[in-house]
C-alpha cells in the first residue's frame, strides 16, 4: 500500500474493515472482561480512545530519534504515561466509573491495539494520518465493546445502560455476565462480522482490479487469524 | 518539588535500563551479515516455505551466502527479484515463475454424481469414499482443501469446482501437494492457453461423466500451427514453451476446456 | 507455608488467568493453534512471569513504596517488564540458540501480554511478601499453561470439524474457550485455608 | 561505542523524563481531588451504616487497637468512632471476611449499648444473581436491632429467634462468611464498651 492513503479512508478503516476487536482480534482481554455493562464499554472504549489517539501521536513525533535498541521501552513508556493521567482523572473525575472499571484501566497499556496500532502505523505514518488512525481504531473499539456490552447486560441483567428493558420478558441468565457468557457472546459477534465483512470482500475478489497477490498486506497476514 | 522525585527515580530507572540493553545487546551480539538482513527487509516475509527453504530467513541466508537466484522465491513476483538482483548487483536473469492452475471444469452443473456426500468438507475424506461423489474419477471434487492450505487466500470453491486467481497466485505449490486428485498444476505465468481437464477415460465415457470433459477428439492437435499439442492417453497436452497463444485450437475444441488465463499481474 | 500452597492452587485453579480473570487472551487465542507452539509460549510466559514478579516487587518495595508514589505503578512495572523481556531475549539469542528458535518468536509478544503486568498489579492490590508474589507468578504462568495447552488440544481437533462458513477460524475458537472456562468455574466454590 | 551505547540510553532516559514530568504534573493536579473523593466516599459509606451520625473520627487500625491493650482478631481492619454532635454514641467496624468468591469486606455500625445500627457489604466478588444478593437489606436487615448475648447463627429454616439468622438460598457460604464478620465486630465493640 504505497501510494499515499486517504485520511479518510485512514479513519474509516479501523471502524469496519480493520474493527480492531472484531476483525484483526487485537485488545480482547478488555474487551470480554469490561463489558458485563454497556456504561463500562462506553466508559473503557473512551479511555482506550483518548490513550490511543495520545500515544500514536507522541509516537510518530518521536519516531525518527528513538534507535531500535530502546524501541520497545520507549513506546510502552509513552503509553503507560498516557494510561496513568486517564486513570488519574477518571478517579479524580469520575469516581463511580473508574471504580466499576478498576484494574482495567491500568491493563490499558498492554492492551494489544495500542501497542499494536503503534508498531504497524504510528512507527510508519506522520502525527496526522497516527491522529486519525488511533481515532478510528478507538472508535471501532470502543462500538465493540459498548456493543458486546448491550448483549450481555440484556441479557444476563435485563437492563440496557441501567434500564431496565426485559425484566418482565424472560428471567436473565447470570451466564452472560459469566466469563463464559464473555466468550460466547464474542464469538458469535465476530461471526456476524466476518459474515457482513465477507459480502464486501468477495466483490473484492472477483474484480481483480486491487493490487492484489501481496502478501505484506494486512488483509492477507492476518486475516482471521490473529 | 514533588515533581522533581518521581521524574527522577523512573527517569534513573529508565537511564539504567537503556544502559543495560544497549550494553547487553553490543555484548551478547551476534555477528550478523547485514546484507542478509537488508535482503531479509526485501522479501516479503510471507515464510511460505515456496522457495525451499525454512522461510524467508534461509532463503536470505542462502542468497548471500551460497548465491541462490533471488528469483527462486516465487511469491515476490518481479518487483522482489528486481529489487534483491540490483542490491546485489547481479543480473536479473530468466524469471521462471510459475502460476497454479486448476485442470478441471467440474463443477456441479457440469459433472455427473456418483452419490450425494453429506460428509467432513475436507476433498481427501470424499476421496477416501470412492473417489470422490464426482462419476469422473480425476475431477475435482471441490471441497475446499486447498483453499485451506492456501495463504494468499488466492483460491475460492464455487459450485463444488476450485478457482485460482491467478492475480493473487504466487505459486508456492502449497495447494499442489495437497490436492488428493493431483489437478492443480503449476505452469509459467505468461502461458495462456491450458486444456482444462484431466480425465483419461476414453472419450465415449469421459463424456458419459461430465458436460465439459476432453474426449480425445483431436481436432485441437490437428489445427494447431506450431504443432504444441500432444495426446497424452486421451488427453490433449499444451507444450508451453512451443505454444504461441494463437488460440485457434480454443476455437476448434468441441468441448471447450481449453480456455486463456492471461495474467494481467505480469503485463 | 499453607498460604503459598492456597496461592498456588488458587492461580492455577480458582482464579486461572485466562478463564476466570481474562487476563493474557490475545496470546492465548492467537498461539494455541497447535500443541507445540502452545508449550513454546506458555514455557517462555513461565519464564517471564516469574522473573517479572521478582523485579517488579523489588521496584515497588525499595523505589515507589518509600516515596510513596502508588501513581507511577503502572509506567514502572511496565518498564522493568519490557526491559527484562528484551534482555532475555538478547541474552537467549546469544547463548542458547537453539532454546531461542523455539522460545524467541514469543517473547516480544509478552511485553504486551495483559497477564504479566495483571499479576503484578494484583500482588502489589494483595501486598503479598516476597516469596508469596513470585509463587503467585509462577502459579499464574502454570494456569497459563494449563488453559493453553488444554486449549490448543480442543483447536486441533476443530480444524476436521463441520462448521458454518462464517464460524470458521476465530468464532468457533471463542464459543470453544466460552465451554471451556465454564468448565473452570466449577473450581470456583473450592475454598482453601 | 557512543552510537549504540550513550545514545540510546541517553533518548530512553529523556524518554521517560519527559513522560514523567507530565505525569508527576497531572497526579500533583488531581492528588487532593482524589483524596477528596475517597474522603466522600467513605463518609458516605459510614453514614448508611450508622445513620444518627454526623461525623466520624479517623479510622483506628487493628494493630493500634492492639496496642491499646484490646484483644482484636486480625480480620478487623478498622474502628471508627462515630460521634452525634461531639458526643461518642457507637463504633463503625470494617472487617474482612472470606466468603464463596474470595476476601469480602464488612461495615458494622454498633452504638454503645450494643444494637446494631446497620450492616453493609462494601467489596466482594461473590457470584451475582447468588452470593451478591447477601448485600441487599433483605438479609442484612436480620442483624439489626439488639446484638444477643450469645453469638448469631445461621439457620436454614425460619430462625425462632433474634439470634439466628435465615441464611440466603444457594448461598450458605456467603451468608454464613457475613454472619462471622458481624459476630467479630460485635465481639470487639462488646470489649470495648463492656470493658470501657
Amino acid at each position: 500500500m504505497a501510494e499515499r492513503k486517504k485520511p479518510i479512508s485512514v479513519l474509516l478503516n479501523g471502524l469496519i474493515k480493520e474493527n480492531p476487536t472484531l476483525r484483526l482480534l487485537l485488545g480482547m482481554c478488555p474487551s470480554l472482561a469490561v463489558t458485563t455493562m454497556a456504561k463500562n464499554g462506553l466508559g473503557m472504549g473512551a479511555a482506550a480512545t483518548f490513550v490511543l489517539v495520545g500515544s500514536n501521536l507522541v509516537i510518530s513525533l518521536i519516531r525518527k530519534i528513538v534507535p531500535d535498541k530502546v524501541r520497545i521501552p520507549a513506546y510502552i513508556t509513552v503509553i503507560a504515561t498516557f494510561t496513568t493521567i486517564v486513570h488519574l482523572l477518571l478517579a479524580a473525575f469520575l469516581p463511580e466509573l473508574n471504580k466499576q472499571l478498576g484494574i482495567y484501566i491500568p491493563l490499558i497499556v498492554v492492551n494489544c491495539i495500542i501497542f499494536a496500532r503503534a508498531e504497524m502505523f504510528a512507527q510508519k505514518n506522520g502525527p496526522l494520518l497516527s491522529v486519525l488512525d488511533g481515532l478510528g481504531m478507538g472508535a471501532g473499539f470502543t462500538l465493540a465493546i459498548t456493543a458486546i456490552g448491550s448483549v450481555r447486560e440484556i441479557l444476563g441483567a435485563g437492563t440496557w445502560m441501567g434500564i431496565p428493558v426485559t425484566v418482565n420478558l424472560f428471567e436473565p441468565a447470570i451466564m452472560f455476565i459469566l466469563p463464559p457468557g464473555g466468550f460466547l457472546v464474542m464469538g458469535f459477534l465476530v461471526a456476524l462480522f466476518n459474515k457482513l465483512a465477507d459480502k464486501k470482500d468477495k466483490s473484492l475478489e472477483c474484480e481483480t482490479g486491487c493490487e492484489a497477490g501481496c502478501p505484506g498486506c494486512s488483509k492477507a497476514a492476518n486475516g482471521g487469524e490473529a | 518539588m514533588s515533581i522533581l522525585i518521581p521524574v527522577a527515580v523512573v527517569s534513573g530507572l529508565g537511564l539504567v535500563f537503556g544502559l543495560g540493553l544497549s550494553y547487553a545487546s553490543k555484548v551478547f551480539e551476534v555477528k550478523v551479515d547485514e546484507r542478509i538482513s537488508a535482503v531479509r527487509e526485501m522479501l516479503p516475509g510471507a515464510n511460505c516455505g515456496a522457495c525451499g527453504y525454512s522461510g524467508c530467513d534461509g532463503l536470505a541466508e542462502a542468497i548471500i551466502n551460497e548465491g541462490v537466484h533471488p528469483s527462486r522465491c516465487p511469491v515476490g513476483g518481479i518487483a522482489v527479484v528486481n529489487a534483491i538482483a540490483d542490491y546485489l548487483g547481479i543480473d536479473e536473469g530468466s524469471i521462471d515463475v510459475n502460476v497454479a492452475r486448476v485442470l478441471c471444469q467440474g463443477n456441479c452443473d457440469n459433472v455427473v454424481f456418483k452419490y450425494n456426500y453429506l460428509g467432513i468438507e475436507d476433498c481427501h475424506a470424499a476421496n477416501a469414499l470412492a473417489g470422490g461423489m464426482d462419476a469422473c474419477s480425476y475431477g475435482c471434487v471441490g471441497l475446499g482443501s486447498c483453499k485451506k492450505v492456501c495463504q494468499f487466500d488466492a483460491i475460492i470453491v464455487e459450485n463444488g469446482l476450485a478457482r485460482i486467481i491467478p492475480e493473487k497466485c504466487t505459486g508456492c505449490g502449497n495447494c499442489v501437494a495437497e490436492c488428493p486428485k493431483s489437478i492443480i498444476k503449476l505452469v509459467p505465468v505468461l502461458s495462456g492457453f491450458t486444456v482444462k481437464c484431466n480425465n483419461h477415460d476414453k472419450g465415449v465415457i469421459a463424456r458419459k461423466n461430465c458436460k465439459v470433459g476432453c474426449i480425445a477428439c483431436q481436432r485441437c492437435v490437428k489445427v494447431c500451427p506450431s504443432e504444441a499439442i500432444t495426446m497424452d492417453n486421451n488427453l490433449a497436452v499444451i507444450d508451453p514453451e512451443k505454444c504461441t497463444n494463437c488460440g485457434q485450437c480454443a476455437e476448434a475444441c468441441p468441448q471447450k476446456c481449453i480456455t486463456n488465463t492471461i495474467v494481467k499481474r505480469f503485463k | 507455608m499453607k498460604e503459598l500452597f492456597a496461592i498456588l492452587i488458587g492461580a492455577i485453579l480458582v482464579e486461572n488467568f485466562v478463564l476466570s480473570k481474562f487476563l493474557g487472551i490475545c496470546p492465548f487465542l492467537g498461539v494455541s493453534k497447535k500443541t507445540s507452539t502452545a508449550l513454546g509460549m506458555s514455557g517462555a510466559v513461565v519464564f517471564v512471569l516469574v522473573m517479572s514478579q521478582a523485579v517488579t516487587w523489588l521496584a515497588n518495595e525499595y523505589l515507589l513504596e518509600p516515596y510513596n508514589l502508588e501513581y507511577l505503578q503502572t509506567i514502572t512495572f511496565i518498564l522493568v517488564i519490557a526491559a527484562l523481556v528484551q534482555f532475555v531475549e538478547t541474552v537467549l539469542k546469544k547463548l542458547m540458540p537453539p532454546l531461542y528458535k523455539a522460545l524467541g518468536v514469543y517473547l516480544p509478544l509478552i511485553t504486551t501480554n495483559c497477564a504479566v503486568l495483571g499479576s503484578a498489579l494484583i500482588f502489589v492490590e494483595r501486598n503479598y511478601t516476597f516469596i508469596e508474589a513470585v509463587v503467585f507468578g509462577f502459579a499464574a504462568g502454570l494456569g497459563f499453561t494449563l488453559a493453553l495447552i488444554l486449549f490448543s488440544g480442543i483447536r486441533e481437533r476443530l480444524e476436521t470439524a463441520d462448521i458454518p462458513e462464517a464460524f470458521k477460524g476465530m468464532p468457533i475458537t471463542l464459543v470453544a474457550a466460552s465451554l471451556v472456562s465454564i468448565t473452570f468455574i466449577g473450581f470456583a466454590g473450592l475454598i482453601i485455608g | 561505542m557512543f552510537k549504540d551505547i550513550i545514545k540510546p540510553s541517553i533518548i530512553l532516559f529523556l524518554v521517560c523524563a519527559v513522560m514523567t514530568g507530565a505525569l508527576a504534573y497531572v497526579n500533583g493536579v488531581t492528588e487532593p481531588i482524589i483524596d477528596e473523593n475517597n474522603k466522600i466516599a467513605e463518609q458516605e459509606s459510614l453514614k448508611n451504616v450508622f445513620s444518627d451520625a454526623d461525623n466520624f473520627l479517623d479510622a483506628k487500625t487493628g494493630e493500634e487497637l492492639k496496642t491499646e491493650g484490646i484483644d482484636v482478631s486480625d480480620n478487623i481492619e478498622k474502628l471508627y468512632t462515630a460521634q452525634k454532635d461531639g458526643q461518642s454514641i457507637g463504633y463503625v467496624v470494617s472487617v474482612f471476611s472470606s466468603g464463596y468468591g474470595g476476601k469480602l469486606k464488612i461495615l458494622v455500625g454498633i452504638d454503645n449499648d450494643l444494637n446494631i445500627k446497620g450492616i453493609s457489604l462494601v467489596s466482594h466478588n461473590e457470584t451475582p444473581g447468588l452470593g451478591a444478593n447477601a448485600a441487599n437489606p433483605k438479609f442484612t436487615d436480620q442483624f439489626l436491632g439488639k446484638a444477643p448475648q450469645k453469638e448469631f447463627n445461621v439457620v436454614k429454616r425460619v430462625p425462632n429467634d433474634d439470634s439466628e439468622i435465615q441464611a440466603i438460598t444457594a448461598a450458605t457460604v456467603t451468608s454464613k462468611a457475613v454472619t462471622k464478620g458481624v459476630n467479630e465486630a460485635v465481639a470487639l465493640v462488646r470489649s470495648i464498651v463492656g470493658g470501657a
